[in-house]
């Protein structure tokens, strides 16, 4: 298969014009689409995510490889769709009411985004009842609540109880982070899982996908 | 009316902690003439800050007020700054900043009045302009009531005025992420100093109507989330030093309006800003671990005025609650600062200092006096803001390139080609400020309002 | 086997940190060779520690190793010594206490071959012989289980053995809250070294046999019960200054039956312990505020040959968890002693440690250098513990009355009295140690089993 | 009250057998043992209690006073006995188990002794079951647990959840203090107090004497 582990080679590398074209090759060459989205897309954005989680590349390499990806996804998506192809999971976040804190949230998109996942992103200061709107609204698989103040962190605890009242809770798992945050306070208030980081959060949103609900952390 | 300075108030001499060139007294106290004193900063648990819990917040104010004066007496420490920096809910709602500046001034008041306890307390107010999206930042609602804040905690007793004011955040906080320098010399020096000019004219005005200093700024949201981000792996650590360099060429705007410092802890340009100015500032290291790691722990101090811990909670340790800790730990700091100080030895002290930090991390590198007096010069040799900017990110480029090949600072080889990245960026900038400021508003006009910053292209 | 020392090592030699006229090395680490290493201890979180809780308990100790060792790293720190102090729990159980060794010894290993991150595990066992009912100190169950925790956390990787010891505590105890001098100098000059002379025997020979280096003791439950309670003020700070000068005989015991150090980080004794012994110590000050206050913040890192946060919890704070901000706290101090050293000027920093604090605590004032050596001197100046008791305490409240005298050492009047008082006591107390022990073993006779101490009268 | 003035100023001085004497007298002259008690011996403590509150004292010179109260108190208990007498209040107390730490504990008990409360103290490392037999057996209005450690902290939750299922909560009030303890912990867990140390102890128990149920701290 040396079209994939070309295509996988030049995500790696966020050429983004030489993804597109072996993309476009390989879709004219019959490959199934599938095969291109996980033998040669998520093959290299893996080694990049592997590469950046163990301190061997920087996030502005990263985000020159989410853009090859992302060229790569742009003709492989409708394709999948006419595959009748399941998304690896799409997952809503949000930096909770009270908190205008913006970049520990927008790393945790661009890292799921990089490693294939749907992101709904629904900005800062956002109240329980957007959340609950979000998930009613695009079914996420997980929800992922973000806060940098001792008095926003709070606020995590009122969209699980709101989840709860709309009889929503047990269709979503809901992952917490940042500054404040620790493993403990995500057992406290019941949450399904913890990420001390961004990097880290890629491997929590896929230990949950692949597990029944249990507090992860990684 | 700013008036930029065109020459380094220290270029020749002393770069040290205790001692700033105009230093400031108001009520007794004195900084920067002579001595470091700590700067105690404290925060809520977690917890809802609502009508409902205010008086639950404020019986916690009072006591970490209680706890660490008690122990500031305990310790035979004759004067402390307490700084209060109001939660996002007590900013929007001026009130309760209001009242619980008073009661920490009431508090500090009877301290000095039984204990002989000298104080100051300098208020710092968010900035609540971010509230909006995109930012409104010189009209509106969370305009009037962050002015209305200041306002207000000056005149119940905030003895100093100070703010971490966000100007031109929408372009750096992706400019970071993505490592690119143009975006921060346009976000930071660039827009950030346009609404540094804008703001720090009106505090200047509030601190003149109500007695209080006009004390600093600090580009924590620029600078330091680059710091965290680079000490987290994300950026390159000589990226993130550029981006502190940048920094200083905004923060400066202050004390170009009218700011007399003492700068606010967070600002490692605070040591630029004092070879700048001549003002006092204050800083953080080791002691503020608990509020954010960092590669400056004890290079920071070299240039202490004021030495803090920059935040902690009211949580339970083994010894006491962590604000009293924090009081304890810069107490003694101080108190070393001081014996070195007393025995005529303070520069001796900061060598070491410096000694302990500046080879291991580029962050630290860049406080290493000598290269602190070249990135003041570079600064002040350029008038306009665009200048400042490329002309000091060049310097720091260009002193890490040097330092690295003889030996004075070690950095990896992906660190060291992001220099060589930093420097081709660097070369195909524009000659102009204007054609800069044209290009740039350009390429981010998704990103910011640019009605909400005004840049003059010329000087 | 216990050999007195009858000279101080160092009497006439430099007091200071870092450096020890007997170093130590083991696997690659060099204690007292010329440079201070961190020492972190931490603990668990509010939890119950029970069978059903131990994989918990595992996961937030590796954790907590994990944590420390990849902020040392990232810190550029070569060497670290980690300090397993075993809960009660894991002490009267010990295969808890065996397997957590082991879990922290091979994460240590891992760090070591990954990122060439040295380390030295010392592993404290608590004093389980408390928990019956007056303490059984030489036979019983707790006293069985305790050597096998020793054993058992020897073999499974610790490198070197601690207690903190409480023999005399029935006795101290109530003698601290009476200021009762002649009940300290009974319980911890007579039963404390009587007790020490035992169970370090015990400990020496359990390293002989697991290749494990036993290190040392401290009078924590007696110096620093004492210390705490005249920082709550509710003993004379005098006081308690006399009883740590007291708990120096008793510590000593350890070194004069086999232990080599490095001392235990809570016993500022150790000051004393460094001249007379010559073996490296640790001391812990500002930086272990998380576990408790103290008056002797930097005056005790003069004599620091590993530097120590004490203890603290996994609890969170604003920028990580607290074992973290305590690592890179005490890696930022040893930069700064490291550098002193390595520019030849640890003396001028050792002197400005000492003029931090001396003057305003006699807590402080009797870890200054010159006090320190008189101490040493005292004590081995005598052979008997009764003798060395006597003398120290003396020389403490003589070196107080004095410096307070030449306004060296700030005291109250109502401190001042106290100087009186325990004069006063001196001056009452028998001459000879037969007569003192018979009559103390008479006045405690309801508060302690005296067959657990068997004390000779004749040393 | 020349006589009841005396007896407090030598309580306050801590003579023993001038305190004793001059409640003998006060006896022989028929001053009512109500009298004696609160506007000599108490009024002594009480001024006491507040020099040492506020640093004036040292323990060991309140233990010297806590010595001429008992030898007043010897003579007057008998007398406010016979004249019916409610006690000041009752307060057991003891460390919680797995904790062997005592000298806290002891503070405690001999400030609130000296006070004037009877205090049962049941000692180190005291069991869920050793409180509840207590409380049956001594019907006290307080007890106070301390712990020392942020292992054994967490049996004090399990004491209160037994006087519960006893139905004896509502019957007494809890306490609690020690190094790792904060006033949070005590809400927490839902005790009536939190006292920060020795001194502080004896207002709250006072306070808690004087009011209805409701988390107080000093
Ligand atoms: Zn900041
Ligand atoms: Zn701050
Ligand atoms: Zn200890």
């Amino acid at each position: 298969m040396d079209l994939l582990q070309d295509i996988a080679l030049n995500v790696q590398s966020g050429y983004t014009e030489k993804t597109r074209k072996a993309v476009e090759q390989a879709v004219a060459e019959g490959i199934p689409a599938n095969d291109i989205l996980h033998k040669g897309l998520i093959a290299g954005m893996n080694v990049v995510a592997e590469r950046f989680k163990t301190g061997q590349m920087f996030l502005p390499e990263v985000l020159a490889v989410a853009g090859a990806m992302k060229a790569g996804m742009t003709i492989v998506r409708p394709l999948l769709e006419m595959t009748n192809h399941e998304s690896l999971g799409k997952i809503v976040i949000g930096t909770v009411r009270g908190d205008m804190h913006d970049i520990g949230k927008n790393l945790v998109a661009i890292m799921l985004q990089g490693a294939g996942f749907d992101v709904v992103d629904l900005g800062t200061d956002v109240r329980a009842d957007k959340f609950i709107e979000a998930v009613e609204r695009e079914h996420p698989d997980i929800i992922g609540m973000s806060a940098l103040l001792t008095t926003t962190m709070v606020h995590m605890k009122g969209v699980i109880e709101a989840l709860e009242k709309k009889n929503l809770r047990e269709k979503v798992k809901v992952i917490i982070g940042g500054a404040p945050i620790s493993r403990n306070y995500a057992q406290e208030i019941r949450a399904d899982g913890y990420a001390r980081d961004a990097a880290t959060a890629v491997d929590l949103v896929r230990t949950l996908l692949n597990s029944t609900r249990a507090t992860a952390a990684v | 009316m700013r008036n930029r300075f065109t020459t380094a108030a220290l270029d020749s001499g002393a770069l040290l902690f205790g001692t700033a060139k105009f230093p400031l007294t108001r009520r007794g106290v004195t900084i920067g003439g002579g001595s470091v004193i700590p700067e105690i900063n404290f925060t809520l648990p977690p917890m809802d800050v609502e009508q409902g819990s205010m008086e639950e917040v404020k019986k916690i104010y009072l006591e970490m007020i209680d706890s660490v004066c008690r122990r500031a007496v305990e310790l035979h420490q004759r004067e402390i700054i307490v700084e209060f920096e109001l939660l996002p809910e007590m900013t929007l709602n001026p009130v309760w900043g209001e009242e619980i500046t008073a009661l920490l001034q009431r508090s500090l008041e009877e301290f000095l009045d039984r204990d002989g306890l000298q104080s100051l307390l300098r208020i710092t107010p968010v900035d609540i302009r971010e509230t909006s999206k995109p930012p409104r930042r010189r009209e509106g609602r969370e305009v009037d009531t962050l002015f209305d804040a200041f306002r207000r905690c000056a005149r119940a007793g905030g003895d100093m005025l100070s703010i971490e004011s966000t100007g031109g955040k929408e372009v750096t906080d992706p400019s970071i992420i993505a490592g690119d320098l143009r975006g921060i010399i346009f976000g930071a020096a660039i827009l950030g100093s346009a609404d540094m000019e804008y703001l720090w004219e009106q505090i200047c005005s509030i601190g003149k109507e109500t007695g209080s200093i006009p004390a600093g700024d600090t580009a924590c949201g620029i600078g330091n989330t680059a710091m965290i981000l680079a000490d987290q792996g994300y950026v390159p650590k000589v990226f993130a030093t550029v981006v502190r360099a940048v920094t200083a060429v905004r923060s400066l705007v202050a004390y170009e309006v009218g700011a007399v410092g003492p700068g606010k802890d967070c600002g490692y340009e605070n040591a630029i800003l004092k070879a700048i100015t001549g003002f006092p500032m204050s800083l953080e290291g080791k002691s503020a671990a608990c509020a954010h790691f960092s590669a400056i722990g004890n290079i920071a101090g070299a240039y202490a005025d004021l030495w803090s811990n920059e935040s902690v909670q009211q949580v339970k340790l083994l010894s006491g609650m962590a604000p009293v800790v924090s009081m304890e730990q810069l107490i003694y700091d101080c108190r070393l600062f001081n014996a070195a100080v007393n025995k005529g030895s303070a520069g001796d002290l900061r060598d070491l200092l410096v000694d302990s930090d500046a080879l291991l991390d580029p962050q630290a590198f860049i406080l290493r006096p000598d290269v602190v007096r070249s990135l003041a010069k570079a600064i002040v040799a350029e008038r306009e803001d665009y200048g400042r900017g490329v002309r000091v990110a060049w310097e720091a480029v260009r002193l890490m390139k040097d330092a690295a090949s003889h030996g004075e600072l070690l950095i990896s080889d992906r660190e060291g080609s992001w220099l060589e990245r930093m420097e081709l960026e660097l070369n195909g900038l524009p000659a102009t400020s204007m054609q800069f400021v044209s290009e740039e508003t350009e390429r981010w006009s998704d990103a910011f309002d640019c009605t909400q910053y005004l840049v003059e292209t010329h000087a």
